[in-house]
């Protein structure tokens, strides 16, 4: 901690570090490039890693790997708002700064800044999609990961409260699919057959949302059923293109990014920082997919 | 009243009918030769009166008293001790381990009550069981399973004869066992059954059988087809019942 | 005597068909028309077909007493590859659909091939090896990749192999499944392979003593379960039209108690084909089932643990039966210092 | 005797502890500071400390023949179990942290009950039955929260288990499960007990004719099993402050990983305690060197992979070069128709 | 120049010395025994010399040329046969299939080359084999784990029987016999030394030794330590050998 002390004297030459809550997703990608430039730009080194899984399990010990190698400020997505909390304390308690992105943990304080998307905002802006896909009302279903993933409860939640909203709508609750697309397809199927009549799936993830389309394409429904994905990867926007998706919500990966570097150099720098950010969302549709509204709210799968 | 005692003791394993009510009995203080071709059941009787598998038919006895063996420990607590004929040892485990397995010396006071072993008592035991023997077990830290046939063979014979106090079934005990071992255990027989104690003894060696036993019990086809007076009987006599070249088993004592 | 073993064979599997059928007539007296459907069944069959592919390679594999943790990895690799190069060859017809299923196959046959190197000449354990393969063959994926899925199946893949039906509801994905159960029960059960293979899982030593060549018979038959991993790649790239990097983390333990639940022994030495299929059944239907009837989805958890356990319970039960081995129902093969049989 | 026993099974052990060894050195050459720095050894201890306590019942479960998927789940639901009970208590003291220890190990305790019944008695293959209670325990863990993560725990757990130490560095969790680990250690070699749990491993027939009660002894082994992973479970909620319900779908596998890696064979009958806890060691210290490192996530993956597999491979060839059993690694103990001695 | 010889050999497993420069040889046409006390290493011996391990020092001769055996295959392609002490059987395949594991009858023409056995054959030839040995099989198709001791050594003499063309070596085939199979196992020993193959006898019965065998080794400790023409010795003085009760092998014909 003593070094970064000494370091802090210039506005250059800073070393950071980004841990993901997930390594490989399209989320952190474009996250991360974000990160990049804008360390790039302010001279300051950045290293990434993540856990194969979004699973405080998995990233408690990456942290305090990342940790012993003493970057000065940490950038982390944490997968669980308690289980990461004392973790993250140890790392502030050694000197590094942290900034907390796209999640968030119960008692934030510990950290310079928090920048996160609001989920359930965008469960509620998905029954928005499906209200304009499906105007006329009917049953709709959730397709989510799997229980106690902090995001998709929120997205599924922000969802099914806008659902009971809305009296032309019925909740058909919510499957799990574990993240296996064959196990999302079967639940489709199967939901189908209970339930022909259903108009609209909103599927809080990728792998979700892809065995809903097939389980959907596999009933021949592909024109009765609407499906809403989640996020902005290259995967969800050739699904959109191909018709299996109808509706993506986009959140903003590369503002928080972006902001999150700011943040933490603000907080090397002893310059004042902004303790609470939140980042909207963009509906992305077949229809402004190609214009530059939907254009720059895509993820990116590389920098 | 005899010792132990079965009738009509039936067996089948899918379609083979190993026992078609086999009778068997050995009375306290005598040795008694079982023997017969290979599959005639010989060790199926043994692994039904050791508990170590339920007959589909047929009664047991025990000193007079009908039994219904529902495990080997049943048997093992009135006293029956057997050498099976796949020897039943733990191949990973030691000799000594084996020789004690299931009748371990614990330490003495709260140590043993916690579960720890006199290792030292144990197998200091085992050395002088297989040494009694002539058993060449050299090497008593090592996994059984790696050890010569005859090393194994004896390891099994010095843990049947320490425990038994009523009845030893002994199924090809010499089998694998050299020359000098094999005597050992002809003597061994000879005085453990004078200690009061009934041995069934299995072999398909005339020689022994007329040399150690009392009587001869000959199977054939899962049935006991004759009983014979080991004084009064020729090898011949013998080969020819158990093979059926003397059929109708006239030579049967009763 | 072929007459009898292949009863008995069929004798052994039927007993967890019994089972099967007795789900199946459960759910059908509870939701006629829903389960019933032509459309359900064809969607269970569907779902099923894959880990079926998968099942015949891993039961060759616990047959000879080992395990393969990396199926659903090389999978993956397999589909990864073969979807980058058929984009860089370009097209939606059936050459580039043939290249893809080509570079699938070999990609799994060579992840095979090190597992069974590494098993048999290396004496690594299976599971140590296939873990690290699981692993290897994982990040590999992701490296290409870029940890982002690729959708580059062409047009013919996804609409005949993925949805074509070959006549009605008869589902072109599940009749190749099939045709890969058909060639594996009679390389099982019928060939000099088989008969290795058995012979291996029932006393390696044995097999190696009287000359069969054992560690070369182990790296074939990790290559081959490598082979239909690979294979499964391209049909699952064909069915899903996206590699699923992230989506087979289950489908090893899937395929394994589908196995298991079949009557083929992790100790090795017993196992059929046909059994694993019935047991790839068992898990997927009762998911099915209880989807329909509107088990609340942690219950379904809970039901499907217990029924399964239940299931595998009857089956050994009346197969215990069947051989009238009374006091232990693994007695048979115990007698000379052998393991257990089951499990 | 009993000097050679133990130098035997010190050998063993040794193997897989100079590998450990080497892989310490490599990394604390490449990245001194941050590798060999107090922080860093104590998080590598700690992230193993939970994974030890499941890893010694598993080893007992494995050295019987068997195998226990369930850890995970039953770690899950102990935790919410005793959060639960915890909650309703109210309070932050050590009162109501004792309750939640009682609670989490009694669940525990009726779940290896619950296996150990269903291996034993009624015969169920245990890879079925524990992937049976995997689901349940999961299940009904979520069913009780509705999937949603406790967070309950009483900040004296937190502040003193979780993340106090005994002295210095010396983390109290890594204090408790090294307790435990001794424990295990004695048990398994030192008393009866774990005699008998060699003896169902290594020929499961002959203990039951020499009047071990196999049934009884397999119970006690999968209760314990399951205690441990009660006791894991409030550990593990001392830790992360949560239930962590969705994030054990992995811990069996590893576990079991570290179990085989420290030489325990998946046929039974060979094994040690101390071989497990420096089986589980092994992967966790090359996933935070290469962290350090800067290796790329996917590469990790990849790298874990391969250097698991070499060490096995070089621990094996070391272990078959100590026994001299130059022409097959495994002759020592195939002899009679036993099975392959590793995995 | 002999049929088999070996010189010197040596082995050892962990500490423990199992072979210490044991010599043998056999010829063509005639039957050696090898006899000695339990873990004298004849079973070592064996398995040297059929290739199933590999020996610590030492040579091996075969038609006076040095050979190594790096796997069972390689002694079996020169024409050596073996029936292990522990049978080498593959518990769960039925006897015909273990009869002819490794040298199965393919179906003729492409079925062959696709993989396919021919069954029937296999079946008779089993069948005949083990007829001609009296050998009791009686369930060609159950598992052979599930047999009796001697139906199960049975099916191990007659498969070795089958293929040997130049050795057998057969080490304690008739310890599970019954007396009718025993005798025509001995029968087989000479109907199989005159047609001029090399067969090693391994026993504990120092009377069939006598009866069947033209030359006697004697090992002790991992050695040989005598050979005598059984002709010229008696049971007594192969007893001393074994036993070293005669010490200095005084009796050694060279
Ligand atoms: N577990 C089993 N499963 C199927 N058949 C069996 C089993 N045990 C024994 N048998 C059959 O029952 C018959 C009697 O076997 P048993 O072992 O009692 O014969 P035995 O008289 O001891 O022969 P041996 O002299 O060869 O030892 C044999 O035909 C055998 O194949
Ligand atoms: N795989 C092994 N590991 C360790 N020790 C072994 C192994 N095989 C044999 N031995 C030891 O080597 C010695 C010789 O064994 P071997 O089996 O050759 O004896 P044998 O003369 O055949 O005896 P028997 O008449 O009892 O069959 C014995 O002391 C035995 O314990
Ligand atoms: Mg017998
Ligand atoms: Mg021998």
């Amino acid at each position: 901690s003593g070094g970064s002390g000494g370091g802090s004297g210039g506005a250059g030459a800073h070393r950071l570090a980004f841990v993901q809550g997930v390594a490989g997703d399209a989320f952190y990608i474009t996250m991360d490039c974000a990160a990049q430039s804008a360390a790039k730009a302010a001279g300051a080194t950045l290293t990434t890693q993540g856990g194969q899984k979004f699973d405080p399990t998995m990233q408690t010990p990456v942290l305090q790997s990342v940790v012993s190698s003493r970057p000065e400020a940490i950038l982390i997505a944490p997968t669980d708002v308690s289980a990461m909390q004392k973790p993250i304390e140890q790392a502030t308690q050694q000197g590094i700064k942290v900034v907390l992105v796209d999640t968030t943990l119960r008692d934030p304080s510990v950290a310079a800044s928090a920048i996160a998307s609001d989920n359930e905002g965008g469960g509620k802006a998905a029954f928005d999609a499906i209200k304009q896909l499906a105007p006329n009302g009917g049953k709709v279903l959730v397709v989510s990961v799997q229980p106690g993933v902090s995001t998709t409860d929120a997205r599924a939640k922000g969802f099914q409260d806008a659902v009971k909203a809305d009296p032309r709508y019925t909740d058909l609750g919510v499957q799990y699919s574990m993240n296996e697309p064959q196990k999302a397809a079967q639940i489709v199927t199967a939901a189908l057959q209970k339930d022909p009549d259903i108009v609209g799936v909103f599927a809080t993830n990728l792998f979700s949302a892809e065995g809903s389309a097939t389980g959907v394409r596999q009933a021949g429904k592909q024109d009765q059923v609407k499906i809403v994905g989640f996020d902005a990867g290259p995967d969800q926007v050739k699904a959109l293109r191909d018709g299996t998706v109808q509706a993506l919500v986009a959140q903003q990966p590369g503002k928080i990014g972006e902001e999150g570097i700011k943040q933490a150099l603000a907080a090397l720098n002893n310059q004042p920082v902004t303790a609470k950010i939140q980042t909207g969302f963009t509906i992305v549709t077949r229809d402004n997919v190609d214009k530059p509204e939907g254009q720059s709210a895509l993820y990116k799968s590389s920098c | 009243m005899k010792l132990l005692e079965a009738r009509g003791l039936v067996r089948e394993y899918g379609h083979v009918r190993a026992l078609a009510g086999a009778d068997f009995d050995v009375d306290a203080g005598e040795v008694v030769a079982l023997i017969g071709d290979n599959g005639a059941g010989k060790s199926t009787v043994v692994k039904l009166l050791s508990g170590s598998e339920s007959p589909d038919g047929g009664e047991i006895f025990f000193e007079g008293n009908r039994v219904r063996f529902g495990s080997p420990t049943d048997a093992r607590e009135l006293g029956i001790e057997t050498v099976f004929q796949d020897l039943a040892l733990a191949p990973h485990l030691d000799p000594v381990r084996n020789m004690y397995l299931g009748r371990e010396i614990m330490r003495p006071g709260l140590l043993g009550r916690l579960g720890f072993m006199d290792n030292a008592a144990m197998r200091d035991g085992s050395r002088k069981a297989f040494d009694d023997l002539g058993a060449t077990v050299l090497d008593l830290a090592g996994p059984i399973g790696s050890m010569s046939g005859g090393q194994r063979q004896g390891v099994a014979v010095a843990r049947a004869a320490a425990w038994a106090s009523k009845v030893i079934f002994l199924d090809e005990p010499t089998a694998a066992l050299g020359v000098v071992q094999t005597r050992n255990v002809l003597d061994l027989i000879r005085r453990v059954r004078d200690n009061g104690i009934g041995v069934v003894f299995i072999s398909h060696s005339m020689p022994h059988v007329l040399e150690v036993s009392d009587r001869v019990h000959v199977m054939r086809r899962g049935s006991r087809v004759a009983s014979y007076r080991a004084a009064d009987t020729t090898m011949e006599e013998l080969v020819g019942a158990m093979t059926g070249a003397l059929d109708g088993s006239n030579g049967a004592e009763k | 005597m072929k007459a009898r073993w292949a009863r008995l064979a069929r004798l052994q599997a039927l007993q967890i068909v019994l089972i099967l059928l007795f789900i199946v007539i459960v759910f059908s007296v509870l939701a006629p028309q829903a389960f019933l459907s032509g459309f359900n069944m064809r969607g269970i069959v569907v779902n099923t077909s894959i880990l079926a592919v998968l099942g015949v390679g891993m039961t060759f594999v616990i047959v000879t007493g080992g395990i393969d943790l990396s199926v659903g990895s090389v999978l993956v690799l397999s589909g990864v590859l073969a979807a980058k190069s058929m984009a860089a060859a370009g097209g939606q017809g059936w050459g580039v659909a043939l290249l893809g299923a080509v570079v699938a196959c070999l990609t799994g046959l060579a992840c095979g091939l090190v597992n069974g190197v590494l098993v048999a000449r290396a004496k690594v354990p299976p599971l140590i090896v296939t873990l690290g393969t699981l692993g290897a063959a994982l990040g590999i994926a992701q490296i290409i990749t870029g940890g982002l899925d690729l959708r580059d199946a062409p047009e013919v893949l996804v609409d005949t192999i993925g949805f074509g039906n070959l006549v009605g509801q008869v589902p072109n994905l599940s009749v190749i499944a099939l045709l890969v159960v058909a060639l594996g029960i009679v390389l099982l059960h019928h060939t000099r392979f088989g008969l290795y293979t058995f012979a291996i899982g029932s006393n390696p030593e044995a097999g190696r003593r009287v000359g069969v060549k054992v560690d070369r018979h182990l790296i074939k038959v990790y290559a081959l379960a490598g082979l239909l991993a690979g294979f499964a790649g391209i049909l699952n790239l064909s069915f899903f039209q996206s590699t699923t990097i992230a989506g087979q983390s289950n489908t090893n333990l899937n395929v394994i108690a589908g196995v298991v639940i079949g009557g083929t022994s992790l100790f090795g030495g017993v196992g059929s084909v046909f059994g694993t299929v019935v047991g790839l059944f068992i898990p997927s239907t009762l998911q099915n089932g209880f989807v329909i009837l509107g088990v609340q989805p942690f219950w379904q958890q809970v039901v499907v643990g217990a029924v399964l356990i239940a299931a595998v319970y009857v089956d050994q039960a009346r197969r215990a039966a069947a051989q009238r081995g009374t006091s232990t129902r693994t007695s048979l093969l115990t007698q000379l210092g052998l393991r257990k049989e089951s499990s």
